[in-house]
């Protein structure tokens, strides 16, 4: 074996973000789709949304996978990216302490959950953890205080923790803390038996949906594989692909992780559309 | 006094460099004498405790030193002092190099640098008692060891080579110290400057190769080296 | 926005100075004793040093993690996600390295000035601060590059610390946030502030030394 | 898993190996260079490499990134993601330690041994490699510390190598990986992997030099 | 010919510790003497072209060294050797130190190792040739540093104090072979030892506190000298 790999391969470059990545889907996708192209290597860059697509804009990547509309939407007016399909989607989570002092569980509005988080928050009972890193779920965070007519933003309950959703997760736990998740890392790390004081109080409901989408890097303006991304992208996106996406973890976690977007693209798309204005 | 009995010393292996050495440092000045590499340092270094003997005995007033337990030992090394051959400086001045031994004894500031005073005189020093050690002759930084040793008026006195690159006539005036000390102290001094000690040795030692060729009376051996000039 | 990069100079040279005193404090002690030591074992233990010099922070950060986590053997002093712990971490990361050096400047000062110390009359312990006077400008020199190496370490303080805005937010978990935005400029103007508090501490340091 | 660990290991050993080659090559002869300089400015130049030490991993890591990015001057030589990135990443990253102590160790034997090179008719070039030949066990344990500090790094590895499983992927790299999905199991056993690896490449290392 | 002009040196400031310092070092012996911390150090160094005076002019066989460039200094240089009053030894052995010279002279190892074995005869240190220089005794490494400078057969020889520490036998033996050189070459030795090198000089020089107080012949100084004895 080689330690540096056998170059002689065609290699795909692929940057993403790290909640993809850090469930082990990707690995899964590319682990599959070598078995029809054993040719093929897949290199994945895992990183935070914001970095992945400047990577992209810098033309170190043929292919993005990524989850904040708002700023695919930037890159895609720079010509930056060419062929996007949304390849899956999932649900952000409200996560809190099991004791739940304000009292948000079962509510299936988010907007409401987070005023009641607020007032708890202005009264001393209890703090949010907020990712302050410009990552997909911080932009749907603040989309959804807006949403809530609140701006948080400075008050003492509210922590800006400025890492990823791993870290993030695990002060809210040490804090007994609410904060915002994506579901894939935080059954992961439940899984791993890291969050023994938190739970999932709000899964439901109109602002949560989390929409995937993959891209290929515009080939016009970079050096891009271009025939291998199209070729990984349509195995993502065909009925063999999106099986594996559906099934994933549903074992490991007993809960699906992520949902395949086959047969309701045209529903994912407008819901897409909706979360541009963030 | 210092006895040594059946000494043997190796820095490597089976390599003896002192072999069957015995002998006393008594009371007056004993001067040791031998030929570069014969063992004279490694001698001394022995005597004032600082090696440990791979076989024999190192009596202090009759206490065999290694047996001591390390309160007793410090108690002890406090009343020998050694002069290296080659002078090790601390950093400072000359004063507080002079001044270290006796602030290390307990005693204070002020009555140090009295005592520093009074040696640096003797020793014709006061003009360099400010002076940074690094900028120092090599004849100068000699001094100032001898200084820092002769403070301490200790009741063991071991000089080695301490006359070297010095001037004659501070020579001579090193001489003429030690010599005044001649009855209080037990003084050993390794030279090969026989011309300038052995008119105030009490005994001669000779080493060769690491063992003892000769311990005699002075007179016996300056005629020897008289007779090279 | 002046005052929170204000504030994040400040905190960041102050957790890394008091981390770089206290691994002092253990490690000038400690080293000055292993040099003494006549065994062979004294090189396999300098060895370890040299070695837990390349562990990866991230990973002193886990360990600490799970040492002052909630449900960890000193979760009850409640000291995660707060500078104290960044501290600790920190002095904790370095102590191998100051070690390492410092091990280098003693062993070389040891066999100048032990036997002159003893020669002198000094016991272990005035020996000992012999030594450690005769190297003092050394033991500055290695403060200044571990200072450097505390306050540019990332994992303990991203991990222990976990980056809060207004508290625990130093240069680097700073920076590192910044590059994860995607925000490339203001993580490299952070790093250039960074590099300006840094070296004027150490030139002022350096200068200070000259004048002793 | 068992070749995947085997791979990092070895990857990890030659990158960081390579890397630490790399900076004595050019850190020697810059480092010898100054202390011969007797102006003032050599202060000032040591004090920046002390700085230096203090850089976030992460930003020189961006900052080289930003260098071999495909839109950066040095794209056309297509070495983002890379092993050969993280060699010249990392050798960059401790060179400033790497002159640091150097700085140190020449230092001394500048002021012992020039001049004597001098007397004995050597030009600069020969009195030069006296120097170094007379500080050869100083210099290797330099070497060694770098070497740790190279292995240990996580910041240039993750960004420019991107941590690119059976490629770029090192020790650091995938300890950060595993911490990030929550199996501090596995990372503590990389962690203990990486130590041992280490260990008894210094071990062995300080075994070599005593036999010299 | 070395000619010293108006020489001016200080380590600090305007302490100069050479003051209008005016002389020839010819072929011949310069015995150099004079208290500790006259200058005689110093006075050598700049001899020898290793300190830079700060007024005045050295004169290497009637050109100023100091207007050289680089390749010539080099090339001046080689003619020169300074042996050091404190010795100081290379890491390695013996042999290693007495053929550096010679090797970055470009002489073969060959070569180097027969000339060095010639000196090592000469002055009696066959015997130690293989050890390493950490092990030696004082006088041992001061022999080394002698024979590291006479093996490189340089007109010009200047030796710092070169027989302190020596016993007296191998002190005779190393003013036996200086005095051999004694009509080819240009010799200078500041010495603590009038009695041992007077009987050689051609010329004496005495320096106190920077200032030279007398040139003259050998002479006229012994009777002075021996009278303190
Ligand atoms: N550290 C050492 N390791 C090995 N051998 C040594 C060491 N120190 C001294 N020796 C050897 O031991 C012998 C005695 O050395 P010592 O220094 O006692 O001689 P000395 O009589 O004092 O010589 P000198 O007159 O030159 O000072 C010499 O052959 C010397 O080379
Ligand atoms: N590096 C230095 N910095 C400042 N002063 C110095 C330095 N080196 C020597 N000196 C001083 O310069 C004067 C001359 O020193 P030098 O070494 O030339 O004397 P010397 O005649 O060789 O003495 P010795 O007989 O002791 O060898 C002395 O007063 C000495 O203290
Ligand atoms: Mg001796
Ligand atoms: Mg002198």
């Amino acid at each position: 074996m080689s330690v540096f790999g056998k170059e002689t391969l065609r290699v795909l470059k692929v940057s993403t973000t790290t909640s993809l990545y850090v469930t082990g889907l990707l690995e899964k996708l590319a682990e599959e789709f070598r078995k029809e192209y054993p040719n093929v290597v897949i290199q994945f860059i895992a990183v935070g949304t914001g970095r992945a697509l400047e990577i992209a804009s810098k033309g170190d990547v043929d292919m993005v996978f990524v989850h904040a509309p708002s700023l695919e939407h930037k890159y895609i007016n720079r010509g930056t990216l060419v062929d996007g399909h949304i390849i899956a989607y999932n649900y952000f989570v409200i996560v809190g302490p099991k004791d739940d002092p304000a009292g948000i569980k079962g509510l299936n509005n988010p907007v409401k959950a987070l005023r009641r988080i607020y007032n708890a928050g202005v009264s001393g009972m209890t703090l949010f953890i907020s990712r302050g890193d410009n990552s997909g779920t911080h932009i749907r965070e603040l989309a959804l205080w807006r949403k809530a007519g609140l701006n948080p933003i400075g008050q003492k309950w509210y922590i800006e923790s400025g890492t990823g959703m791993s870290k993030t997760l695990m002060i809210a736990n040490e804090r007994k803390a609410y904060t915002l998740s994506d579901i894939g890392t935080y059954l992961k790390l439940k899984g791993e038996g890291i969050l023994g004081r938190l739970e999932v109080l709000v899964d439901k409901g109109e602002g949560l949906i989390n929409i995937y989408s993959a891209y290929i890097v515009n080939p016009e303006k970079y050096k891009v594989n271009y025939e291998l991304a199209k070729l990984f992208l349509e195995f993502v996106l065909s009925r063999k692909g999106q099986k594996i996406i559906n099934e994933y973890g549903r074992k490991l976690f007993g809960r699906p992780l992520f949902y395949s977007a086959y047969g309701k693209e045209n529903e994912l798309k407008e819901l897409w559309n909706t979360l541009l204005e963030h | 006094m210092i006895v040594l009995r059946n000494i043997w010393f190796s820095y490597v292996d089976e390599n003896y460099v002192l072999k069957n050495i015995n002998i006393e440092f008594s009371r007056g000045i004993t001067v040791v004498l031998g030929p570069n590499g014969s063992g004279k340092t490694t001698l001394l270094k022995i005597a004032s405790c600082l090696y440990k003997p791979i076989r024999g005995e190192v009596l202090i007033d009759d206490i065999n030193y290694w047996n001591l337990n390390e309160e007793e030992k410090i108690r002890f090394r406090r009343k020998i002092v050694y002069v290296h051959e080659k002078p090790i400086l601390l950093r400072g001045s000359v004063l507080d190099n002079i001044i270290y031994g006796l602030i290390i004894r307990g005693y204070s500031r002020d009555e140090a640098i009295k005592k520093a005073h009074k040696i640096s005189k003797e020793l014709n020093i006061t003009s360099i008692l400010s002076r940074r050690t690094e900028t120092l002759s090599i004849g100068e930084r000699r001094l100032v060891t001898l200084a820092r040793a002769l403070v301490l008026d200790t009741d063991y006195l071991l000089l080695d080579d301490p006359i070297a690159h010095l001037h004659p006539s501070t020579r001579e005036l090193v001489v003429d110290i030690v010599r005044s000390m001649k009855d209080e102290k037990v003084i050993a001094i390794a030279t090969h400057d026989p011309l300038s000690t052995l008119k105030i040795a009490s005994k001669v030692i000779i080493l060769d190769s690491g063992r003892i060729v000769n311990i005699s009376e002075p007179r016996n051996i300056i005629d020897k080296y008289i007779l090279e000039y | 926005m002046y005052t929170e990069i204000y504030g994040i100079a400040l905190r960041s040279l102050l957790i890394s100075s008091t981390a770089t005193l206290l691994a002092l404090v253990w490690s000038i002690p400690f080293t000055a004793k292993l040099i003494s030591i006549r065994h062979r074992s004294k090189d396999i233990i300098i060895g370890i040093f040299n070695t837990l010099i390349g562990l990866p922070t991230v990973l002193v950060g886990l360990v600490l993690y799970l040492l002052f986590s909630y449900s960890g053997p000193l979760g009850f002093l409640e000291l995660l996600y707060t500078p104290y712990t960044i501290i600790i971490g920190e002095s904790i990361l370095i102590t191998p390295l100051v070690i390492s050096l410092l091990y280098e400047v003693f062993s070389r000062a040891y066999n100048e000035y032990w036997e002159l110390a003893l020669t002198l009359g000094a016991d272990k312990l005035q020996a000992y601060k012999l030594i450690i006077r005769e190297v003092i400008s050394d033991i500055f020199v290695v403060s200044l590059i571990s200072f450097s190496r505390a306050i540019g370490e990332l994992g303990v303080a991203l991990i222990v610390g976990g980056n809060i805005k207004g508290y625990t937010r130093v240069f680097t978990t700073a920076i590192a946030l910044e590059i994860e935005k995607g925000e490339f400029e203001t993580a490299i103007i952070l790093g250039l502030l960074l590099f300006i508090v840094v070296l004027s501490v150490i030139l002022t340091a350096r200068i200070i030394k000259r004048r002793v």
